[in-house]
């Protein structure tokens, strides 16, 4: 299966003001074609970092310094760290879209929804939106009515605007008040686009929904609407940053079947971050293990709780809570990434951990088919 | 800050009582010193800080850098506030080495002026500020803490102060109290409290919803208790900057109002005297220059000096900066 | 035998003020008519969805919230309950019944004999970064519950200070600290031996471990049942994470929009929930094991506002099994199997 | 809105108590000849000044709902009449002030927030905070001295003598007494320019303050909006920069600006009475300023009336701009 996303080496760093925070710190990770991956880990681990660094979009103070994306699109191989910021606009909500974890705070308060969901169109599908606004002017033209004149004026602009969507004379046209009325059209044509899709993410009444404020939408409602927003484009990955841990269960398990089903119907593979292992074990192919920076194992899901390599992964599957036995807990805190421990970043909470572990750093190694692990206690890693 | 609360006091013995003292002290004097470390790293605060501290030395020295009734003055007065004079004449005559500022219309030494000046300007600052904080804080505590009637009444009088631009109000009661500064003090304190009313109950609002308050509630604290231990330090901060921002806009409104006559009395060492009586005298070109520009780079100065403080407290004491 | 807590038809309306001149315009019925016994030393769950008064519940049993109607029984003796309930159906308000509730019932406690009730109960909240003052040192944190209820004096409150402080995991050189040098299972750390400096019977736990890694989550629910073991504690365990309730308290309680739904020992509950909405609760549980994917339909709509709750049972418009009774009238919670109660008319008939 | 003007006609008629009877006749005396001793004794008597506050207080405000507030000496008028006459020239200044605040203001705002710790942020706050320290009535008379004795150039005044002589003229027809728009009216151009040379100085003037403010508002309010969850959704769906900032981020940021604004009316008000002072610009302002140095008690509480009602009517235009921009306040 041909990887859609392979990430090597990846390096993002925070300068605050209390120290240079090492937030990733070197990671590995594939991701196949029409695969769900499940990135995993505890707060502060630097899984949200990750998902960020690949849409390039990490937030001030943060810098990428170091590593490769390449993303597998129809046009072939692209690097995505170096690109310029126009062609990365063109990719984001087209080949890649994200969603977030707090749904009411990712919608603008002052938009209604038509006019949030819409926006993606009108980035990524003008053309097709110009098209068919072009089919309508043509009928309408036929018909005998004495607006034939305001017709054909804007057949032309709709045609100087499929050619070449943002050139200056369109930008000033579209702010001249009585002018731009043309724009109607292209507004009506995304509406429908908007309601189909909203159609989709089964929220019912979509015509009234369309017109609503964030305020004044539900949890789970607000989520489906950024989904509807990531999946307008049909793009080839999704990547999900926690999109249920601030839902209550019974809504998780819609938003999860959701996932579920468009994930087939749009054919698109999903990068799904969590810290919840249900929920991975719900929704995942593949699971990749982060800890302080670094993935520290990836494997199949079967493979990860049946036999979990690296003594984090193991830990951290011991310690969801079973009833009538004690609670296993790992000891110690997460570690500061100021001054993060030397060699293995897992070591000071290690139980196996070895006089090699605290000097060297291990690499990620296939130690098994298809199951990588970065720990010292499997040979190869210690190269 | 509070950590000299009851818990210090009934420990035993002096020895214990003074190391348990240092080792208490010990946080304070590391918050402090982080403070300070934020201060030193913004350059508007370091300018600020200087400036204020600056201005706070020329009001201590004030008697010694400027004398009251120096030998060459005409006019004997007791009050220190009063302007020298040494002749009778009313143009104003350039610096000299007599006097280094040269004199003001009626021959009034402007370097007197001036340096007076400054004390004046801490009096009407802090003199209106506490006394705003003062009748703020009583009023806003217990209308934000208890609200209901209290809180009602309290703001539907304050929206009335608030109905009218403060100069003019300021205007209005220094017509009926008589003109002299303690009464532009006077109308600038009424005018100014229910600002800090308002800001205080916002705050004590704020922080009556979290959960600390409740815990200690929960824990069985009185509702006095609760104000003093959990409310008010938690509060304080914002209020801070509001201060120091509003003494200088205070020292500007008190220089209009004697801009407009209506401040200070002739003879009274105020900025904004000395540069309403110098207004004509600008108007009929340069070479009176020093009667105009030197008090107004004083009020400049001393005003901006504020505002950088205050900008510079709003920087440290935001919490999203402190704790990343 | 007695129950050592017990609330008998607890209700708490919150007023919503609204329009022009901010009259009541309604009431959010956090809490609507709760009945339930806690007994000595057991960690009782309380379960539910955001926004259906679990916390609300919690926190008025132990007097943050004045409540609205109904009665709070603390280790009062039954014959006291039976007078009391006997005499408000007959006379509403004769002084008797007055003097009675003053001395046992808690909803009718005032001033000093609430202030000295307090040190019997305590709470921990979900959010360590706001549940201490953050310009407190943690000596007076945690020392100002002896210093209120005026318990130790000079030394001795050192002592059970540092004492408590040892006995959840912190020592003495923590006490000339402030809270934000602390990490988030640290401060939870520093909460509960405020909780416990008093040495209370009996601890609303308000969601203690949704906001720690899952790490910290392990080591504090360890110190809890400790902590129980040890000290007899009685705990109401308040949470949306079904999984953890499942493994600390003995009985569950499901809420659904202010009312209780289903009230049975942990393990038959969680084997087979009886109440519709209780069944599609735990069904929609992702279970940490992808050999038992299990497809079934997620519980369909949202829950509804509390503002004003639809009539008859509160579930109905979300139900599938509702009939036409359910629309009508209020189920009644009815033990269906000795300690298993549930409300509703289709199990209940 | 109600309640506050009429606490704002108590808070008035308390200030009134302040000062004794005779010199508060003025406030009942409609004509100049009524000024003579006996004619205020006989107006003391008919008024009952001397009776208890409440009884006095309905009598006056019945007065001041009849529309009579007094008689100003200084501005030989009845109060109500002084304030009409001198309005439009108030307004001018304000019409012209009002635009430069707000467009600068924000841009300024927007600006500084969106190159945060830059250059530009630095300059943009070094010279908002000195803005805001400057006495403006010192920076006009700076102004003054240098243009107009330096170089000859913004007189102060409304008008130049020839212009203002021929807008006295009857040639010249007032339609709405602002020069500016009258000049255009009545086709005169070089009546236009000239009021606008006249313009310039007091514009400046009061508009530094009021620039130096909101650009320190706009500028908090941006920095928050921008590190907002919808922003960082607005940027993954592939929205260039440009459009994140002046779509998402200042609409959203211009909401606690327009709460504050009522705050910059008020400015606005104190601006007008120093700026019309120095720059000898006779708008209600600068009457009122002189009526409270010549202790004519009737004008300033008049104008204080006048600008009580003026900011209450503001500040309810700003709350229902406020509904408007943000739909959360709009459908509650």
């Amino acid at each position: 299966m041909k990887n859609l996303l392979t990430l090597k080496d990846l390096v993002v760093k925070f300068y605050t003001y209390e120290g240079v925070v090492e937030a990733i710190d070197g990671v590995n990770l594939n991701l196949r074609d029409g695969e769900t991956l499940g990135l995993v880990g505890e707060t502060g681990c630097g899984k949200s970092v990750t998902s960020l660094a690949v849409l390039v979009l990490v937030p001030a103070p943060g810098k990428i310094e170091g590593g490769s994306a390449l993303l597998a699109t129809k046009k072939g191989n692209l690097e995505l760290l170096s690109q310029k910021e126009a062609v990365l606009q063109k990719i984001r909500g087209d080949d890649i879209s994200m969603i977030f974890q707090d749904p009411r705070a990712s919608l603008n308060p002052v938009f209604t929804v038509a006019e949030q969901v819409s926006e993606v169109f009108f980035l990524h599908r003008k053309e097709e939106l110009c098209k068919r606004v072009l089919a309508g002017l043509e009928n309408d033209l036929s018909k005998r009515s004495w607006k034939r004149l305001i017709y054909k004026l804007e057949r032309n602009i709709y045609k100087k605007m499929s050619e070449n969507p943002n050139s200056w004379r369109l930008r000033i046209l579209s702010k001249i008040p009585i002018v731009n009325r043309y724009q109607l059209r292209l507004k009506k044509e995304a509406g429908k686009d908007v309601v189909k899709i909203l159609g989709l993410m089964k929220i019912p009444d979509p015509e009234r929904v369309a017109e609503m404020y964030p305020h004044e939408l539900s949890g789970g409602m607000a989520q489906r609407i950024v989904i509807a927003m990531a999946l307008g484009c049909n793009p080839g990955l999704l990547i999900a940053d926690e999109p249920t841990t601030n839902l209550d269960v019974t809504i998780q398990a819609q938003i999860l079947a959701l996932i579920r089903e468009l994930r087939e119907e749009f054919k698109s593979s999903v990068l799904y971050i969590t810290h919840d292992l249900g929920v991975v074990a719900e929704l995942c192919d593949r699971v990749a293990v982060m800890y302080a920076g670094n993935v520290v194992e990836i494997a199949d899901v079967m493979e990860i709780y049946k036999n979990p390599l690296h003594p984090y992964t193991s830990a951290l599957l011991e310690s969801i809570p079973r009833p009538g036995k004690e609670f296993k807990t790992i000891e110690g805190e997460v570690p500061s990434l100021i001054s993060p421990p030397i060699g293995c970043r897992f070591n000071p909470r290690c139980t196996k951990a070895t006089e090699l572990c605290s000097q060297q750093k291990p690499t990620l190694e296939e130690v098994e088919k298809d199951h990588f692990v970065m720990c010292h206690l499997y040979p190869g890693s210690s190269k | 800050m509070l950590i000299l609360g009851s818990g210090w006091r009934d420990q035993m013995g002096v020895k214990s009582r003074f190391q348990e003292f240092k080792v208490g002290i010990d946080p304070t004097v590391k918050e402090i010193k982080f403070m300070l470390s934020r201060v030193r790293k913004s350059p508007l605060s370091l300018i600020g800080t200087s400036i204020v501290v600056f201005y706070a030395v020329i009001a201590l020295l004030a008697p010694v850098l400027a004398p009251p009734n120096p030998s060459w003055t005409v006019t004997q007065i007791s009050d220190p506030f009063a302007i020298p004079r040494e002749k009778y004449q009313s143009t104003p005559s350039p610096p000299s080495e007599l006097h280094p500022f040269g004199t003001a219309e009626w021959n009034y030494d402007l370097f007197y002026g001036c340096i007076w000046g400054t004390i004046t300007a801490f009096r009407v600052g802090l003199y209106v500020v506490f006394g705003s904080l003062a009748i703020g804080l009583f009023i806003g505590v217990v209308a934000g803490y208890y609200g209901g009637v209290i809180d009602e009444l309290m703001m539907r009088f304050t929206d009335v102060i608030f109905a009218f631009p403060g100069l003019i109000l300021a205007m209005a009661l220094v017509t009926a109290f008589g003109r002299s500064l303690d009464n532009v003090m006077l109308a600038l304190l009424l005018i100014g409290w229910p600002s800090y009313t308002r800001l205080i109950r916002g705050e004590i609002l704020r922080i009556k919803q979290e959960d600390y308050v409740e815990a200690a509630k929960a824990v069985g604290c009185s509702d006095f208790r609760v104000i003093i231990r959990h409310v008010l330090p938690n509060s304080i901060y914002p209020i801070v900057v509001v201060a120091s921002l509003d003494i200088g806009s205070l020292v500007l409104s008190a220089a209009a109002l004697s801009f407009l006559g209506l401040g200070a009395p002739e003879y009274f060492a105020d900025w904004g005297q000395l540069i309403s009586t110098s207004q004509n005298w600008m108007l009929k070109g340069w070479d009176y220059w020093y009667t105009f520009i030197i008090p107004g780079v004083f009020i400049f100065t001393f005003v901006l000096g504020w505002n950088l403080l205050g900008d510079a407290f709003r920087d440290i004491l935001d919490p999203t900066l402190r704790r990343r | 035998m007695s129950a050592f807590i017990e609330t008998v038809g607890l209700k708490k309306y919150f007023a919503v003020t609204g329009g022009v001149f901010r009259r009541k315009v309604g009431d959010v019925r956090a809490v609507d008519d709760v009945g339930l016994r806690m007994m000595k030393g057991e960690c009782f769950g309380l379960v539910g969805e955001s926004g259906c008064g679990k916390t609300t519940f919690g926190k008025t049993v132990i007097r943050l919230h004045k409540p609205t109607a109904g009665h709070i029984y603390f280790n009062a003796p039954d014959d006291i309950k039976e007078e009391i309930s006997k005499l408000e159906s007959s006379s509403q308000n004769s002084n008797e019944l007055k003097e009675l509730r003053k001395r046992y019932d808690l909803s009718a406690f005032k001033g000093q004999r609430l202030k000295s009730a307090r040190k019997q109960m305590q709470i921990v909240y979900q959010d360590p970064t706001t549940s201490l003052n953050p310009r407190m040192l943690i000596k007076d944190i945690v020392g100002e519950p002896l210093i209120v209820q005026k318990l130790l004096k000079g030394e001795e409150r050192r002592k059970r200070v540092i004492q408590i402080l040892n006995r959840v995991g912190l020592t003495e050189r923590h006490l000339y600290r402030y809270p934000h040098e602390f990490s988030g299972g640290q401060r939870q750390r520093i909460a509960i031996a405020r909780a416990l400096v008093t040495n209370p019977e009996f601890v609303v736990l308000d969601e203690p471990t949704s906001s720690v890694d899952v790490s910290v989550r392990a080591q504090l629910l360890n110190l809890f049942q400790d902590l129980q073991k040890e000290l007899g504690l009685t705990y109401l365990f308040v949470s949306h994470d079904l999984s953890v309730v499942e493994c600390i308290s003995h009985r569950v309680g499901v809420m659904y929009l202010g009312k209780l739904v289903e009230l049975a020992p942990t393990a038959e509950l969680y084997r087979e929930p009886l109440h519709p909405y209780a069944h599609a609760l735990f069904a929609s549980i992702p279970i940490p094991d992808p050999t038992k994917r299990r497809r079934r339909l997620p519980l369909k709509g949202e829950v509804p506002s509390p503002v004003n709750p639809p009539p008859g049972c509160r579930f109905n418009p979300r139900c599938e099994k509702a009939l036409e009774i359910c629309r009508r009238e209020e189920p009644k919670l009815v033990d269906v199997r000795n300690g298993h109660f549930v409300a509703c008319h289709l199990i209940g008939s | 809105m109600i309640p506050t003007l009429l606490g704002a006609t108590l808070l008035i008629f308390a200030v009134t108590q302040l000062f004794d009877p005779i010199s508060r006749a003025a406030l009942y005396i409609t004509n100049p000849q009524q000024f003579t001793p006996e004619a205020t004794n006989e107006i003391i008597a008919r008024y009952g000044l001397n009776d208890p506050a409440y009884m006095q207080f309905s009598r006056w405000f019945s007065e001041v709902l009849k529309g009579n507030l007094g008689f100003s000496r200084s501005g030989r008028a009845p109060v109500v009449e002084a304030i009409l006459s001198k309005i439009p020239a108030t307004v001018e200044l304000v019409m012209y002030c009002s635009p430069f605040i707000v467009l600068i203001g924000i841009f300024l705002g927007v600006k500084s927030a969106v190159h945060r710790d830059k250059p530009i942020d630095h300059i943009t706050r070094g010279v908002s905070i000195m803005g805001s320290s400057l006495p403006s009535f010192w920076l006009g008379i700076v102004l003054l001295s240098v243009f107009y004795v330096g170089f000859h150039v913004c007189p102060p005044g409304r008008l130049g003598g020839t212009a203002d002589l021929y807008v006295m003229s009857d040639a010249f027809t007032r339609y709405t007494g602002i020069n500016t728009i009258d000049a255009l009216l009545n086709g005169k151009i070089w009546i236009f320019l000239d009021a606008i040379e006249h313009l310039i100085l007091p514009v400046v003037v009061l508009s530094t303050i009021q620039i130096a403010y909101i650009v320190r508002v706009m500028r908090s309010s941006m920095l928050e909006a921008l590190n907002k969850g919808y922003i960082t959704m607005a940027r993954a769906k592939g929205l260039p920069q440009k459009a994140v900032i002046n779509k998402h981020a200042r609409k959203n940021a211009l909401i606690p600006t327009i709460t504050l604004s009522g705050i910059l009316i008020a400015g606005m008000l104190n601006g007008v009475i120093i700026t019309e002072t120095v720059f000898g610009f006779n708008g209600v302002g600068r009457w009122s300023a002189n009526a409270a140095l010549s202790m004519d008690i009737a004008a300033v509480l008049g104008f204080a009336l006048f600008a009580g009602i003026v900011f209450v009517t503001a500040n309810l235009l700003v709350d229902i701009l406020y509904a408007y921009v943000d739909p959360r306040i709009r459908l509650a």
